[in-house]
């Protein structure tokens, strides 16, 4: 069965944006009425994001069950996946930045990861969605090697949540080192069936000239995680090769520039073919969330309530005929 | 005659509930002041919210027209350069009559209009009214009389100078093409030599362009062209440049 | 008597609001505004040393595009350190050294250009310090007189500013830290509206210690602290309960600080450095950066240098 | 037992690389609109007299426009709203000698809307309150005779006159109210309650539906922070969005400091057996920092999680 959430992350541009109660309130209000039922947490550290990791939540909540509550309170059911970037380093713990390709990181990385996971089973959520490595102009090669290392180090934080009811998500992004020599699919092949699943991050495999439906057809059993998400354009010309990509290509747009990388589903123009992306979930009897996400937007309610608009009137009816 | 650089204020009219508080006109009257500009334009309007578009409404919010030019004054501005009006928009105070510059019996009803604009005008000390010579060409349809469109610009003409006060003819983008001439002159425009603008592309290196980076005369105001040069002159009226102030400019950028 | 503005930026973009550092064309267009208005140079935070390096190769060069788009210079750097009791806390012995350090390595980091002054906030976050103790400000004082010294090798002086919710910001803990202090090697930055917020007299504040006064942050409030919200967890500058805006510019209705005041007092004191305005997060509630200094460089130009003229020829 | 017929009154602003804009602009802007109100499940959509030619230059005609409307799921178009803020010498209803054209106006908005899913009209039946001044009974009668020519009118057509008091109009006492209803005949002057205006103006909105609940055609749901006790409502030049003091009057209904009781209102029209359209009104959300589209879901979310668990004859 789908369930549908939405990602939090558009809501905060700026550091010193979306710190305080009543924005927190509104946006889970918009999403809630908008017709989603979860809401997915992205990572962020220090005083001013409140939502950014289990401290902040316990700072600015009471506790973790604290933010459950008042996630319910905005008739949602509940947080459905909390998206986790080790290469972000911590000010709680001042814990450097990790990167699972270096052997020396695995342990903070298993720790942060466990730490995320276990107050995300507090929260009633299933899924910690991780970034799998750095991105490509940081580590251009990657060989089996430290294809190798990356594997091992997922395979056990994979079994170190799993414990807690709450399933790995590995979310490739079209800036990522597993994009050049096909890192993707060596990494699926290096990684534990069982306990390393995948998030298939629509608008990042199409900017990055992958087919997410492909993906799905080719790996139905390792998909544990889906963000569905519009692209407006295709990074055809390797700037994600670029030093500092995520300044300048991501947000800056690259040589073009390209204004806005993600879109709201059905608006043109669009290239992620949204409907082809839920019938092949339904068709390989997907079980789990659906995340959608609209990074960057210029105005975080009418992209909310736009994707909204398109899971009521164009998804929904594919999901329901399958029952 | 008075002659420099204004700026038009229509551009913070982004909504009909937008640009209306008095303090509103303020922080634009002082950020035009700051800019470097020491004259602003107006537009003419309708209703109660487009308080500095109609003159009985700009004289209830600022007392009078005298009233309001100090108020101008405090915030830096020295004078009201002009006013854009379009004598074929509809507006309450004149019953939303829908005129046409075209339409000779229309053109009583529109030296009426004007005269209450030209009052304003004169009170206000200021010079010019620019003076839409005909609707958009999507309503105007094949109605496009030029005489009739002369006739009523000479009388409005001769009106405006009653008050001490010069009709410039606005055409714009969304105009009819008007006539022969003016289709020529367009493509003389659209031919001649382009001098490169100077606008940023990617940052420069090399020694710094004169003028920039040394500290400035400190006259009472500093006029910084930043993209190609004041035009000479004094006094001359400007020909009507090609696209008007209206509809404002997009952002640039994507 | 000459102005400078302290970088806060944000426009808006098809990504939603964006700050100046996003391309060269959005610095471009920021630094054309603040000259527009006529501010004579800039401020900057002296963490952007890295993206600096990434988009104009060096300090150097990117003085010279700021200079380019008629400006003067770079007049003061602010240094926004992480603060964290167990790294890098002013009031904690152990980390002096860390501190220390950061310095030396900033110093050279910025020795491509000439520098008034660096700008610090002398002390973590309020409860980082609580209690706060005079003997914890004597040890603050001690460790930015070494910094001090630090600086003023390369140059630079070393200026304090006092944010509302820092640790040193009621007049005691503000006269204890001066009296600890060297006047030769520790100056103070007076922030208008952060001491007003704090219920110290800007004007007074500044009199009583004007001959170690290097600079200023002219920025206005309509609130006042009476609540505590210095000291709230987990933070005082956007999540407080008095308002979600502290900060406005001056020259609009509403605000506390009695800046004609201020101005004589600066005239009477014969300063003669730079003036600086500071708009920190101008874009909550509906506002705008770059109206917002407008607003506030048409103020100064408009009241405060007539105020200038007026006290100058008593 | 839950309300379905909720309608959105036409107040919007998009973004646009052009600044903020009213959506009307291009059809792009206006169906993203609709979208996002469809999205939160209105199903009536209430516009301006004035903006019938704007969708009708858009999409060719009033009707071809209601097609748009039922495409997103909309009955179509189900009110329009009327009103002359400042006194003309062309429009005044406490001046007789303009009746005829404002009733020929009224004529022509009937036309305009001719097969089209509008029931209500809604006047605003005075000018702003220092263009009557002073108030008297007579310039109350001599309003009333207008309403009572136009509402006529309407009705050979079908269609029914809501009568919607501003707070800076100049009907807005109970008394006033009083005088007004009682020179108006029931059938064809209806009442439309703006539960935000009749607060601010200090009046109870909940009272005044109890009083005149026959005759009432309809509501502008939303809610204020403020009541008018220091006489904005006679402060030439504009009282809604020049008040000394109060640059923002409206807010959507919940949020905290809200004066309006919108659960007791509702168990009132639920018990009542109205079956009219109920209309949430965002009007100059954008103030302050503020969003339409925020504003509209937050609404529509108190709508669904609040006033849905109002039930009808619930203990008072």
């Amino acid at each position: 069965m789908i369930e549908w959430s939405y990602a939090i992350n558009q809501w905060k541009p700026s550091f010193d944006d979306f710190t305080r109660r009543r924005d927190h309130e509104r946006a889970l209000r918009v999403i809630s009425i908008s017709g989603f039922t979860g809401v997915e947490l992205t990572t962020g550290t220090g005083r001013w994001e409140p939502l950014g990791n289990p401290e902040q939540l316990a700072a600015n909540f009471g506790s973790v069950r604290g933010f459950a509550d008042f996630v319910r309170d905005a008739a949602l059911d509940r947080v459905s996946s909390w998206f986790y970037d080790p290469l972000l380093g911590f000010r709680e713990d001042l814990s450097a930045p990790a990167d699972p390709a270096d052997p020396d990181a695995h342990a903070s990385v298993r720790a942060h990861a466990t730490w995320f996971a276990s107050a995300l089973a507090d929260l009633g959520g299933q899924v910690l969605v991780v970034r799998p490595t750095a991105s490509a102009w940081q580590r251009p090669q990657l060989d089996d090697g430290a294809i190798g290392t990356i594997a091992k180090c997922w395979n056990d934080v994979g079994r170190a949540i799993a414990p807690l009811g709450v399933r790995l998500a590995l979310h490739f992004d079209f800036l990522s080192a597993l994009r050049p020599d096909d890192g993707l699919e060596r990494l699926i092949a290096a990684t534990d069936t069982e306990t390393v699943g995948f998030s298939v991050d629509t608008g990042e495999f199409v900017a990055a000239g992958l087919d997410p439906v492909a993906f799905i057809d080719r790996h139905p059993h390792r998909v544990a995680h889906v963000q569905l998400k519009n692209a407006a354009a295709v990074d055809d010309r390797d700037e994600y090769t670029r030093r500092n990509a995520e300044h300048h290509v991501r947000k800056g747009g690259g040589a073009r520039p390209v204004p806005r990388w993600f879109l709201e589903l059905g608006v043109a123009p669009g290239l992620v073919d949204a409907e082809a992306v839920v019938r092949a979930l339904v068709a390989h009897e997907y079980d789990g969330w659906v995340t959608v996400e609209s990074d960057l937007s210029p105005h975080p309610p009418t992209s909310a309530m736009l994707n909204g608009w398109y899971l009521q009137h164009v998804l929904q009816s594919i999901v329901e005929e399958a029952r | 005659m008075t002659a420099g650089w204004s700026y038009a204020l229509n551009q913070w009219r982004q909504s009909p509930t937008s640009f209306v508080r008095l303090e509103e006109h303020e922080r634009a009257f002082k950020t035009v002041s700051a800019a470097g500009f020491r004259a602003v334009e107006l537009w003419a309007g309708t209703g109660r919210w487009s308080n500095l578009g109609r003159p009985e409404h700009l004289r209830l919010n600022y007392g009078s027209a005298a009233g309001f030019l100090d108020r101008l004054a405090e915030c830096g501005i020295d004078a009201v350069s002009s006013l854009t009006w379009d004598p074929s928009a509809p507006a309450a105070e004149e019953g939303f009559e829908l005129r046409s510059t075209s339409r000779p019996a229309d053109h009583g009803a529109i030296l009426r209009a004007a005269e209450t604009y030209l009052e304003l005008l004169s009170e206000l000390g200021c010079e010019r009214i620019v003076v839409r010579a005909t609707e958009p060409a999507g309503r105007l349809g094949s109605g496009f009389d030029a005489a009739a469109v002369a006739s009523v610009l000479d009388r409005l003409g001769a009106a405006a100078q009653d008050h001490g006060v010069r009709v410039a003819v606005d055409i714009d983008c969304l105009s009819p093409p008007l006539g022969r001439r003016h289709r020529a002159a367009a493509r003389a425009h659209r031919q001649r030599p382009r001098r490169p603008v100077a606008q940023h592309r990617g940052s420069r290196r090399g020694g710094r362009r004169p003028g920039l980076g040394r500290p400035r005369p400190r006259g009472p105001h500093r006029a910084r062209p930043s993209q190609g040069r004041p035009l000479p002159g004094r006094g001359r009226g400007l020909p009507a440049s090609g696209c008007g102030s209206r509809p404002p400019a997009g952002e640039r950028g994507p | 008597m000459k102005w400078s503005y302290m970088d806060h930026w944000r426009s808006a973009s098809p990504n939603g609001p964006i700050d100046q550092w996003q391309t060269l064309d959005s610095m471009d267009r920021f630094l054309k505004q603040v000259a527009a208005v006529g501010y004579d140079a800039i401020d900057t935070f002296d963490h952007r040393y890295f993206q600096i390096m990434d988009q104009y190769g060096s300090v150097s060069n990117y003085q010279e595009f700021v200079q380019e788009r008629g400006l003067e210079r770079i007049v003061n750097t602010f240094h926004a350190a992480v603060y964290d009791p167990r790294t890098y806390a002013p009031h904690v012995p152990e980390t002096h050294a860390n501190i220390l350090e950061d310095f030396r390595v900033t110093m050279d980091r910025w020795s491509g250009i000439s520098l008034d002054n660096i700008i610090v906030m002398p002390a973590t976050l309020y409860y980082d310090m609580e209690p706060v103790t005079d003997d914890k400000i004597k040890t603050t004082a001690e460790l930015w007189n070494k910094v001090g010294a630090i600086t003023l090798d390369a140059g630079v002086k070393l200026t304090c500013h006092h944010e509302f919710f820092c640790g040193i910001q009621s007049k005691h803990e503000l006269d204890v830290f001066y009296a600890n202090t060297d006047p030769a090697l520790v100056n103070l930055f007076v922030d208008t509206a952060q001491h007003c917020i704090a219920t110290v007299d800007p004007v007074d504040f500044y009199e009583q210690y004007a001959d170690r006064v290097t600079g200023f942050h002219f920025k206005d409030t309509r609130h006042q602290d009476l609540v505590g919200d210095y000291r709230r967890r987990p933070d005082a500058e956007l999540m407080a309960t008095t308002t979600p805006k502290w900060f406005h510019e001056m020259g609009d209705e509403g605000g506390l600080v009695d800046f004609e005041a201020f101005m004589r007092a600066v005239v009477r004191n014969g300063y003669e450095g730079w003036l600086s305005v500071e708009h920190d997060k101008a874009n909550k509630l509906g506002g705008d950066h770059a109206e917002s200094t407008a607003i506030a460089r048409w103020y100064a130009k408009n009241v405060l240098d007539r105020i200038v003229a007026e006290e100058g020829s008593k | 037992m839950t309300w379905k017929r909720w309608s959105y009154m036409d107040h919007w602003i998009t973004r646009t690389p052009q600044g903020p804009r009213q959506p009307s602009f291009n059809r792009k802007h206006t169906e993203r609109y609709l979208r996002q109100l469809e999205a939160l499940e209105f199903t009536g959509f209430d516009t301006f007299s004035f903006a019938l030619p704007v969708y009708a230059g858009l999409y060719g005609s009033v009707g071809a426009f209601e097609r748009v409307l039922q495409d997103h799921g909309f009955a179509g178009l189900t009110g329009v709203f009327s009103a002359y803020p400042y006194a003309t010498d062309f429009a005044a209803p406490h001046r007789r000698e303009t009746h005829d054209r404002i009733v020929a106006d009224f004529e022509r908005t009937a036309a305009a809307v001719e097969g089209s899913a509008v029931e209500n009209v809604i006047v605003m039946p005075t000018n702003t309150y220092f263009h009557v001044e002073p108030v008297t009974d007579e310039t109350i009668k001599v309003t009333a005779e207008l309403w009572n020519r136009v509402g006529a009118l309407l009705a050979q057509r079908g269609l029914a006159l809501g009568c919607h008091f501003e707070f800076w109009g100049a009907i807005r006492t109970e008394e006033e109210l009083a005088l007004f209803f009682e020179h108006t005949d029931p059938d064809l002057v209806g009442f439309f309650c703006d539960t935000a205006q009749h607060t601010i103006a200090g009046v109870d909105p909940l009272a005044l539906f109890r009083r005149y609940r026959e005759r009432c055609r309809g509501f502008h749901f939303k809610d204020t922070h403020n009541v008018d006790d220091f006489e904005a409502y006679r402060t030439p030049p504009d009282a809604e969005l020049m008040a000394t003091g109060v640059p923002r009057w409206f807010y959507e209904m919940g949020t905290p400091g809200g004066l309006v009781d919108f659960p007791a209102l509702m168990r009132e029209i639920l018990d009542s057996g109205f079956d009219g359209w109920l209309t949430v009104e965002h009007d100059k959300a954008d103030l302050g920092g503020g969003d339409f589209a925020e504003s509209t879901a937050v609404a529509k979310w108190y709508i669904d999680n609040v006033l849905a668990s109002a039930r009808a004859g619930a203990a008072r």
